[in-house]
């Protein structure tokens, strides 16, 4: 039974709802180590007896490739629910309201995200993605305020424009296929008719709303702005995750030997969305706004694998995203802590936090240079292997671009590290307290960026996965 | 962990224990002992290295002869290995560091701002610039490479003087871009060279044994060159170095303008030369032009300084011209001599650098006109600066000499490729640096010690203290020795230098 | 008469009208109108999937569409207040750069699907329908290779998901 | 009428769409223009199968889980205006601009 | 006796060893102490030089007379490449030992008389360190075996030269006047470094084909004939001998060098005696003569060097007779005689030695009576107070015995018979006659007279005639342990022009005192000299200066360009100053500053700038994203659709 993780996930949803019901506010500090349980139970399901099956009757399949994806959407979430106690403490200025729900609803993201990994026909796809996408834009206006509400609507509108634009992609490809199960239309799909490509750009639409490429990101900032900090670390973190997973799908497995000859726009579609996101996180000011252009830019990086089209390039690209995932939730663990306890979301506010409390100054520092990509930090590698990829196939004015891109970023971060280390602490500001859980998730991720890049297992054992996995 | 990987992370292990000692006294001499006993693990190396060196020949092979190798598989998929080794190149340079380190400790005695951090980020400076001496994997070099850069924005930013940030921010911006060109250049290395063979590898003997097409050679030479002639301050990348010097504390400057811009002349000759002789052939020649202009441009610009630190910092621009000169000459001397002078500039400096923090700490000034006639005052500290100024502008019987010499001879004898009228005519400009040299560092001396005392109350300042003593002691010494005693240091590095030139043929 | 009373007269009137109230709907600047429009729109699909046949889908268009997004669509109305005020009028740029916009998508995709032989060359008679109401309801819930259990399952999940996240963000605050 | 011209009515339908979306005042007026374009993909999805696979059925229940999904955005969609519209009294999508640059 | 040939490198190692001792150690804890050290071990290895010079001048020389050419000691010290090693090492041959003695016996007096001259300086130890430095770094000068090592301690002698003149370092003069020598020392060691190169980058070829063992740089190599030949065919012997010479001029302070040498007399007077008169203003004409061989070959590079000595000899007189600083009239003379070396040398060839012969034996005799003329003056000073020969006079009576040496000195500088001078000068006098250079005779003889006049007016205006001023009134005679070495140097003074010099140091067969005229030069020479005397004496001779300033007041404007040594000290000043300074280096400081640092500057702003641009994308107007959206898609499809390929 391998969809035993994503029925643990749903289950362990109904559970909340059903103790936040039933004992109200009693229940209220129990909440979130259950959901803590359940997804480690989840996450233990799933690494435990991880074989290649096949369920219903093709449509659902589960292998050692998607082991990973899953992985990573599980942490994700796991890291920010480990947080949401830091939100709901009482002395807090915007404090997390209805705590259950929100929880329910981020375990059902969850869910959409598992299926999407496993689905195997257009159906399951395009429904798992708006189960992935639809109650995110619900948390984004969590916190009724102005701000979020703009957020929420922004996001909605583009996100419906996304999925329309999706949808009628999936139209034609029904059209030209006359199948809707992911392998039997790859077959059917042979020659490039310009209906084809009609279809290829608007799916593409839609997958750079998920993944925020370049034209289609403008939602990302103010969305992240907008939303609770708590949902912004979600958004970018596994919400990109399954924007990736949904690209793998339709790009290598959907349009499969086209990827080849799209491999010009790829790198301009990289270097667009590369160049604007770091450029544009130069001069801002909001921690929040700076984290979503800094995820956009990161987002440009990632593409850079479908230059190519073999396994290693698969593997760089999820490797990537694991990386990612990490070094981002470090980052935003100490933002969050930092923003939820002195309200304050400016980079300014980061101002003296080496002498105050420098244990969170220097991860928070470990995380930014992880994201700049500097040894012997996981992300450094990450990207070695991504600018490698770019150069087997030939784009080496790419890669120097894409170097200089991750020095203006370096710039940017460098920012951060120069209130926290070098500016002098604001008279008034306290030291913040930390929940012994967030210790234990920090300690968790900073291991995690620095064993995922040392310690060779994964790479390799991700790369030999996605081989396998392409033949699918 | 093999002895090289030890002479690698002992300095990761003193800066774990100096974060972990309680009281801020003892902090400096953890760091002492750490560095002190790397020093004697070095020295053991040497000699042993230097017992196996003699009695082999070197003229014929093509390949760098490597010793104590260490190498374990990291990312098999893509060959990448951690492979470390040593050869006579790579260990004067380890010398030096470790000398340089010893002594940057003891140049920083008196750090009373968060010195728990400031020991532990300049021990990892230094063991990311010994991994790179040591590694023979190019990722592993190139990883060991950003984390020697890294920490300088800290170390700048935090316990810099003047224009801190900004100075800061540009060194490591500017060595960010370098090594851009420089990871193109490994990519298009490895791809080249993995297509044309089939095997995938970074490891820097497999890569040289591919005969790359001269069409490619012509770019990625360049692009790798300017890479690491970024960090070694070739002529238009050079601004961040009086910058960068001029506002970091000083066992800093101390690393940075003594070990790590050697890095750039030993990575430009270890990847650049070894792995694209033809390349290197065509390139020769602009490149010397380039750093003949860094030479002169070097020490006529140092000669109106008013600021001391801003002084060394042209100064060792132009002597970070003669290594990459050197380099450039692809002659036998030309490049023995740009590794010599790789090291004695490495000593010098640091001794610059020392002295410059020890009279910053006496007179709280580094502006020239404000000082005069201190000899009276600390005689100690005068005989030194003298020392390092007769040996930067080359007086034999120290370093400077022998180094210079080499190169301007090697510059002058040319090679088989280039038109030796041109290298002759640009050696001889070059050669002319001696006397501006002279110039500027007899003015520098002359205002700084010399003449009467200006101002009343520097009647008062102390000469050197006992750690100050040792640290000028120990860095003159070396100076010394190796001015006198060359052959130890020439023929530890002629075993490592006839690969790269038997390749050039 | 006889285009209007032959086979396809039916659809190419059909098409037409809700091509008309489409364009009114989005165009007229009472939102209540609008939303009426709509309602009509969809009836007029709803014909047309039953002159095509598809009779479940028409009255699942009908029931789900008409019955429940309109009248929602409605709600939503009233509670904004929206219909008591009227629009005020949109400067003429964002017009013109929506008309553009839409305009020049609506020509490139044409100029894409026309261009395929695929899309265009098939023959116009409707071959007769093997599938009816049972096979839908069948392969909706059929475990096995070509049934849609999963995504009946994770529908279900959205919309409970959508449902406790409307009420919790438009409630009044109770804090 | 034959596919060629049910595909260009859902295509006008669809740019009418997005035409409602792009030039609407009213945030409610871009729920229905959204409406609108989904169900001009609901269409497009059904004339498919009704033409091409006239012996399966894949195209009408894809049609049916895309009402479900245009449900579901139009719910989220309500519940944030109410929101917004308690906060700010209009729901006018032009004044929501604090969040820029 | 032969293992004293063994020993040679004792004379150089002995000051090393003091100078390390007393350099770290000693002076710090006595001063004095350090003083009797330093002179002790000058004295040690004078002693051995004496020996080595006995037992090697007992050496029957070979065949044609020469004496060999022996290299007992020396070790590897830098191999550049296969057949460029350098070694360090001693070479023992008659220059060598010639050189090697004066050294010592100079160093050593010197070492005495500043013992009493330095009593009660603050910088006691640090002068005999430096002076030990000095004259280790002139014996290793002297002994070098090969022409890198000759480099080597020429720029040690240089840096010890810097040294000493900036001895009083608190005087901004002294400072600045060590700087100057420095400098142009080291432009002219440029010189001297780039003919090695090239002499190397010649030789190399011609020495690889040929096997012969030793190395390149070895004298040995450089000067026996078949290699000179074959070095001669390359055609750029001319131009590397050219160089070197710059080198030699500069340290010799020939004509276009000379600007430091008067300056150097900033350093205490011991140290001008030892350095500016006997020791390494000889080093040039010492290298020239060590290359002789080679430069024999090359007659119009000799040519060259003989005008530039005539014309240096010449400059100096006029220059000496108008200065009023006794040290710097001093300075002059010296630069006068070198001239006089420098351009003996230059008549020479290989088939006519005497004029080399003629240089050395006058290397020989002025060293000494050079050195007398300076302790003697250092006396002077050290009792009068002043430097300046219009504050001094009447001193005959008050102090008698630096009377008697100031004499014999001053006759034997004007060429008198009995003293050394006179032999030496007319040998170089001889030389120039043989050779057929008129002009060179008539000049050296000119020379000769002037020499007289200049030293014959400080004589008179310091020892004669009243004490002008207080200090010279009541001035008292110098402490004993300064008088012993005037003593010393006047007896050499007087027994030097005696020696037998032509069968100890020669290039090749000379028949000493034959050929025509070899009679009536002594005679036309002591004439002069004698002229000049009588001129001076009677021009300051009677004590009042009424008549010098007469004739000051008659030559008028030409009498200040002399006395303002022609402003070449001006020339140079505006050449460094204004033009390098101002025109070069503050530029390059400011492009540096501005335009380099400014374009990296420049990128950081556009980023920035471009920032501010980008960042207008986010309108904030959620219908904006969608427009950009749809039209993304719809460029998405052009793209795709044209990269389709």
């Amino acid at each position: 039974m391998s969809m035993l993780p994503e029925i643990i996930i749903i289950l362990f949803a109904f559970l909340i709802i059903a103790l936040d019901l039933i004992f109200l506010d009693k229940a209220k500090n129990y909440l979130v180590p259950v959901t803590v349980v359940g997804i480690l139970a989840a996450c233990a399901v799933l690494i435990f007896n991880n074989s290649d099956t096949l369920m219903l009757g093709g449509r659902f399949v589960s292998g050692a490739m998607h082991l990973w994806l899953k992985v990573t959407f599980l942490i994700a979430t796991l890291l920010v629910v480990i947080l949401v106690p830091e939100s709901t403490s009482e002395n807090l200025k915007n404090r997390l309201s209805s705590v259950g729900e929100f929880l329910t609803i981020l375990l059902f993201t969850l869910a959409g995200m598992m299926y999407l990994v496993s689905c195997q026909d257009l159906v399951t796809l395009y429904v798992s993605l708006e189960l992935a996408t639809i109650p995110l834009m619900v948390l984004s206006s969590w916190n009724r305020d102005d701000q979020g509400g703009e957020g929420a609507i922004k996001y909605l509108v583009i996100g419906a424009l996304a999925s329309a634009f999706l949808l009628y992609g999936f139209g034609l490809i029904y059209a030209l296929s006359g199948e809707l199960s992911i392998p039997a239309i790859m077959p059917q799909l042979t020659e490039g008719s310009p209906a084809l490509y009609l279809a290829a750009a608007l799916i593409t639409a839609g997958i750079g709303f998920k993944l925020t490429l370049f034209p289609f990101h403008m939602w990302a900032p103010d969305a992240y702005q907008g939303a609770p900090i708590l949902v912004t670390a979600y958004l970018s973190g596994a919400s990109k995750a399954a924007g990736l997973v949904v690209a793998l799908q339709i790009f290598y497995r959907l349009f499969g030997h086209f990827i080849v000859d799209w491999a010009p726009f790829v790198a301009v579609l990289a270097t667009l969305t590369m160049t604007l996101g770091n450029v544009v996180a130069v001069l801002q000011e909001n921690l929040k706004r700076f984290m979503a252009f800094s995820a956009i830019s990161q987002a440009g990086y990632i593409i850079l694998g479908f230059l190519g089209n073999t396994g290693a390039d698969i593997s760089a690209m999820i490797f990537y995203m694991l990386v990612y995932v990490f070094t981002n939730l470090a980052v935003f663990t100490v933002l969050i802590v930092h923003v939820q306890q002195t309200g304050k979301e400016t980079i300014q506010s980061l101002r003296g936090m080496s002498r105050l409390n420098p244990g969170l100054a220097l991860i928070l520092m470990i995380g930014l240079f992880g994201l700049a990509g500097i040894p012997p930090l996981a992300g450094f590698i990450g990207k070695f292997f991504l600018f490698n990829v770019a150069a087997k196939s030939g784009y080496y004015w790419l890669v120097v671009l894409a170097v200089l891109n991750s020095t203006v970023s370096l710039y940017y971060y460098l920012r951060l590290v120069r209130q926290m280390y070098i500016e002098v602490p604001a008279e008034g500001d306290k030291p913040l307290k930390i929940k012994p859980l967030t210790m234990l998730g920090l300690g968790f991720v900073t291991v995690g960026m620095l064993g995922l890049g040392l310690i060779p297992y994964f790479y390799e054992q991700i790369g030999r996965d996605a081989a396998q996995w392409l033949a699918f | 962990m093999g002895l090289l990987s030890w002479l690698i992370f002992i300095p990761f292990f003193t800066a774990l224990a100096v974060i972990l000692t309680p009281q801020p006294k003892q902090i400096k001499w953890v760091a002492l002992i750490g560095s002190g006993i790397h020093l004697l693990l070095t020295a053991y190396t040497a000699i042993k290295l230097w017992g196996v060196i003699s009695q082999e020949t070197f003229t014929a092979d093509v390949f760098a002869k490597l010793y104590f190798t260490e190498q374990y598989d990291w990312f098999k998929s893509l060959g990448i290995q951690y492979m470390l080794g040593v050869d006579g190149m790579s260990m004067a340079m380890v010398i030096l560091t470790s000398i340089i380190i010893f002594t940057g400790v003891l140049a920083s005695w008196h750090v009373t701002e968060r010195p728990k951090e400031f020991f532990a980020l300049l021990l990892v400076l230094v063991t990311g610039v010994f991994g790179v001496f040591l590694s023979f994997d190019l990722f592993l070099f190139f990883m060991f490479y950003e984390v020697a850069v890294l920490p300088m924005y800290l170390l700048i930013g935090v316990w810099g003087t003047g224009p801190k940030e900004y100075s800061a921010m540009k060194l490591t911006l500017m060595l960010m871009v370098g090594s851009a060109f420089i990871l193109v250049g490994l990519f298009a290395l490895y791809h080249t060279s993995g297509q044309g063979t089939g095997v995938y590898s970074f490891n820097l003997n497999t890569l040289a044994s591919f005969e790359y097409p001269k069409s490619m050679q012509a770019w990625v030479f360049p692009m790798i060159f300017i890479g690491f002639g970024i960090l070694g301050a070739l002529y238009p990348f050079h601004t961040w170095s009086p910058d960068g010097h001029a506002s970091a504390p000083t066992a800093v400057s101390m690393l940075h303008a003594g070990v790590l811009m050697k890095l750039g002349g030993y990575g430009a000759l270890r990847i650049a030369v070894y792995l694209l002789p033809d390349g290197a052939k065509e390139w020769a020649l602009f490149f010397m032009g380039l750093t003949t202009i860094n030479i002169l441009y070097g020490s006529f610009g140092a000669i109106k300084q008013k600021d001391l630190k801003y002084f060394t910092a042209y100064s060792s621009v132009s002597h970070c011209g003669i290594v990459l000169f050197g380099v450039a000459t692809l002659n036998f001397m030309g490049v023995k001599g740009a590794v010599l002078q790789m090291f004695s500039h490495g000593v010098m400096t640091g001794l610059f650098f020392a002295l410059i923090g020890m009279v910053y700490g006496r007179t709280h000034t580094r502006m020239i006109p404000e000082m005069g006639g201190l000899a009276k005052v600390m005689p100690w500290l005068a005989v030194c600066f003298y020392v390092a100024g007769m040996a930067s502008l080359g007086l034999p019987g120290f370093s400077g000499f022998i180094a210079e010499s080499h190169v301007f001879i090697g510059g002058f004898f040319g090679n088989a490729w280039n038109s030796s009228v041109a290298m002759q005519v640009m050696t001889v400009l070059a050669t002319m640096s001696i006397v501006v040299t002279a110039v500027y560092v007899l003015r520098g001396l002359g205002k700084v010690f010399l003449g009467p005392i200006t101002d009343s109350h520097y009647l008062s300042l102390t000469d050197a203290g006992f750690t100050e003593k040792l640290t000028t002691g120990i860095l003159i010494a070396v100076l010394f020795l190796v001015g006198v005693f060359p052959q130890f240091l020439i023929k530890l590095i002629e075993g490592s230098v006839l690969p790269i030139l038997n390749r050039l043929r | 008469m006889s285009l209007w009373l032959s086979e396809n007269g039916l659809f190419y009137f059909l098409t037409l009208v809700s091509t008309f109230f489409a364009v009114l709907c989005v165009n007229t600047r009472l939102i209540l109108r609008a939303a009426v429009y709509l309602m009509a729109v969809l009836f007029f699909v709803a014909g047309i999937y039953l002159r095509l046949g598809l009779e479940f889908l028409a009255g699942i268009q009908v029931l789900v569409y008409v019955g429940g997004i309109v009248v929602v669509l409605v709600f939503a109305v009233m509670l904004t207040h929206s219909h008591a005020v009227k629009e005020e009028k949109p400067d003429i740029t964002r017009k013109i750069i929506g008309l553009l916009t839409a305009g020049l998508f609506f020509l490139g995709s044409w100029w894409a699907i026309a261009q395929t032989p695929a899309l265009t060359s098939v023959s116009a008679e409707l071959m007769p329908l093997t599938t009816d109401i049972k096979t839908i309801g069948r392969a909706l819930l059929d475990f096995g290779a070509s049934g849609y259990v999963l995504p009946f399952e994770l529908v279900s999940l959205l919309l409970l998901a959508v449902l406790i996240g409307g009420v919790v963000i438009a409630r009044k605050d109770v804090g | 009428m034959n596919l060629y011209h049910f595909i260009i009515f859902s295509l006008f339908l669809f740019s009418v769409g997005i035409y409602g979306v792009l030039t609407r005042r009213s945030a409610v007026g871009i729920l229905i223009a959204i409406e609108l374009m989904l169900n001009a993909g609901a269409i497009n999805l059904a004339v498919f199968n009704r033409y091409l696979a006239p012996d399966k059925v894949d195209g009408q229940i894809m049609a049916l889980f895309v009402m479900a999904v245009a449900a579901a955005e139009v719910l989220v969609g309500m519940a944030i205006l109410i929101m917004l519209f308690r906060r700010k009294k209009s729901v006018d999508i032009g004044q929501l601009d604090i969040l820029r640059h | 006796m032969h293992d004293m040939i063994a020993y040679a490198w004792l004379i150089p190692a002995f000051p090393f060893i003091s100078f390390l001792l007393i350099g770290l150690g000693v002076r710090l804890y006595s001063q004095k102490l350090a003083g009797i050290i330093a002179t002790l071990s000058i004295g040690a290895s004078f002693a051995c030089a004496l020996t080595l010079a006995i037992t090697y001048f007992g050496l029957a020389p070979d065949a044609e007379g020469l004496r060999p050419t022996l290299v007992p000691w020396s070790f590897i010290w830098v191999d550049y490449m296969e057949g460029l090693r350098v070694n360090l090492g001693i070479l023992v041959d008659p220059i060598s030992v010639l050189l090697m003695v004066v050294v010592t016996t100079v160093s050593l007096l010197v070492h005495l008389y500043s013992m009493g001259y330095m009593k009660g300086e603050t910088g006691y130890g640090r002068y005999f360190t430096w002076l030990n430095l000095f004259t280790f770094s002139m014996l290793g000068l002297v002994v070098a075996p090969n022409i890198i090592q000759t480099y080597v301690f020429w720029e040690l002698v240089g840096a010890s030269s810097f040294l000493l003149i900036g001895y009083y370092y608190e005087r901004g003069a002294a400072v600045a006047a060590s700087k100057k020598a420095f400098i142009v020392t080291r432009f002219a060691d440029l010189g001297f470094l780039l003919g090695i190169i090239l002499l190397g980058y010649v030789g190399y070829p011609l020495y690889q084909g040929s096997g012969v063992e030793g190395q390149l740089f070895d004298y040995t190599y450089l000067t026996n004939p078949q290699n000179i030949t074959a070095l001669v065919g390359t055609g750029f012997l001319g131009i590397s001998l050219l160089l070197i010479y710059m080198g030699a001029a500069g340290k010799s302070a020939m004509f276009p060098l000379h600007i430091w040498l008067p300056d150097a007399m900033e350093g205490p007077t011991p140290v001008s005696a030892l350095i500016h008169a006997a020791t390494m203003v000889v080093a040039g004409v010492y290298l020239v003569a060590r290359l002789f061989p080679l430069f024999s070959t090359t007659p119009d590079v000799l040519e060259f060097v003989s005008y530039v000595g005539l014309f240096t000899c010449a400059f100096a007189a006029i220059i000496a007779c108008t200065q009023d600083d006794i040290k710097r009239v001093l300075a002059f003379s010296t630069l006068s005689q070198l001239g006089y070396m420098m351009f003996a040398l230059g008549l020479a060839s290989m088939d006519q030695p005497l004029g080399y012969v003629a240089s050395m034996f006058h290397l020989f005799t002025h060293a000494f009576f050079k050195a007398l003329l300076f302790l003697g003056a250092g006396a002077i000073i050290h009792a009068v107070h002043s430097n300046d020969i219009w504050h001094m006079g009447g001193l005959k009576k008050l102090m008698p015995v630096t009377h008697l040496t100031f004499l014999i000195a001053v006759l034997a500088i004007s060429g008198i018979w009995p003293f050394a001078g006179f032999f030496s000068k007319d040998e170089i006098l001889l030389a120039a006659l043989q050779g057929g250079k008129n002009i060179h005779f008539i000049g050296g003889l000119l020379v000769a007279g002037l020499t007289a006049f200049y030293m014959a007016r400080i004589y008179f205006l310091s020892f004669w005639g009243s004490p002008r001023s207080k200090g010279s009134s009541h001035a008292h005679e110098a402490p004993l342990i300064m008088l012993i070495p005037l003593c010393v140097l006047a007896v050499l003074s007087l027994v030097g022009g005696w020696v037998p010099f032509s069968d100890y140091v020669t290039i090749g067969l000379t028949e000493h005192q034959g050929g025509h005229g070899s009679s009536i030069v002594p005679i036309l020479g002591s004439l002069v000299a004698i002229l000049g005397l009588g001129f001076s004496w009677f021009v300051y001779g009677r004590g009042e200066s009424a008549r010098s300033d007469a004739i000051a007041a008659k030559w008028g404007m030409v009498f200040g360009w002399i006395k303002n040594k022609f402003y070449m000290d001006e020339v140079y000043q505006f050449i460094t100053h204004q033009m390098i300074f101002r025109f070069v280096a503050t530029p390059i400081a400011w492009f540096d500053r501005n335009v380099v640092d400014g374009a990296v500057n420049l990128t950081g702003w556009l980023t920035r700038r471009a920032s501010s641009i980008f960042t207008l994308i986010q309108t904030g107007q959620a219908q904006t994203y969608g427009v950009w959206f749809v039209v993304g898609t719809g460029v998405t499809l052009i793209m795709l659709w044209f990269t389709k390929g």
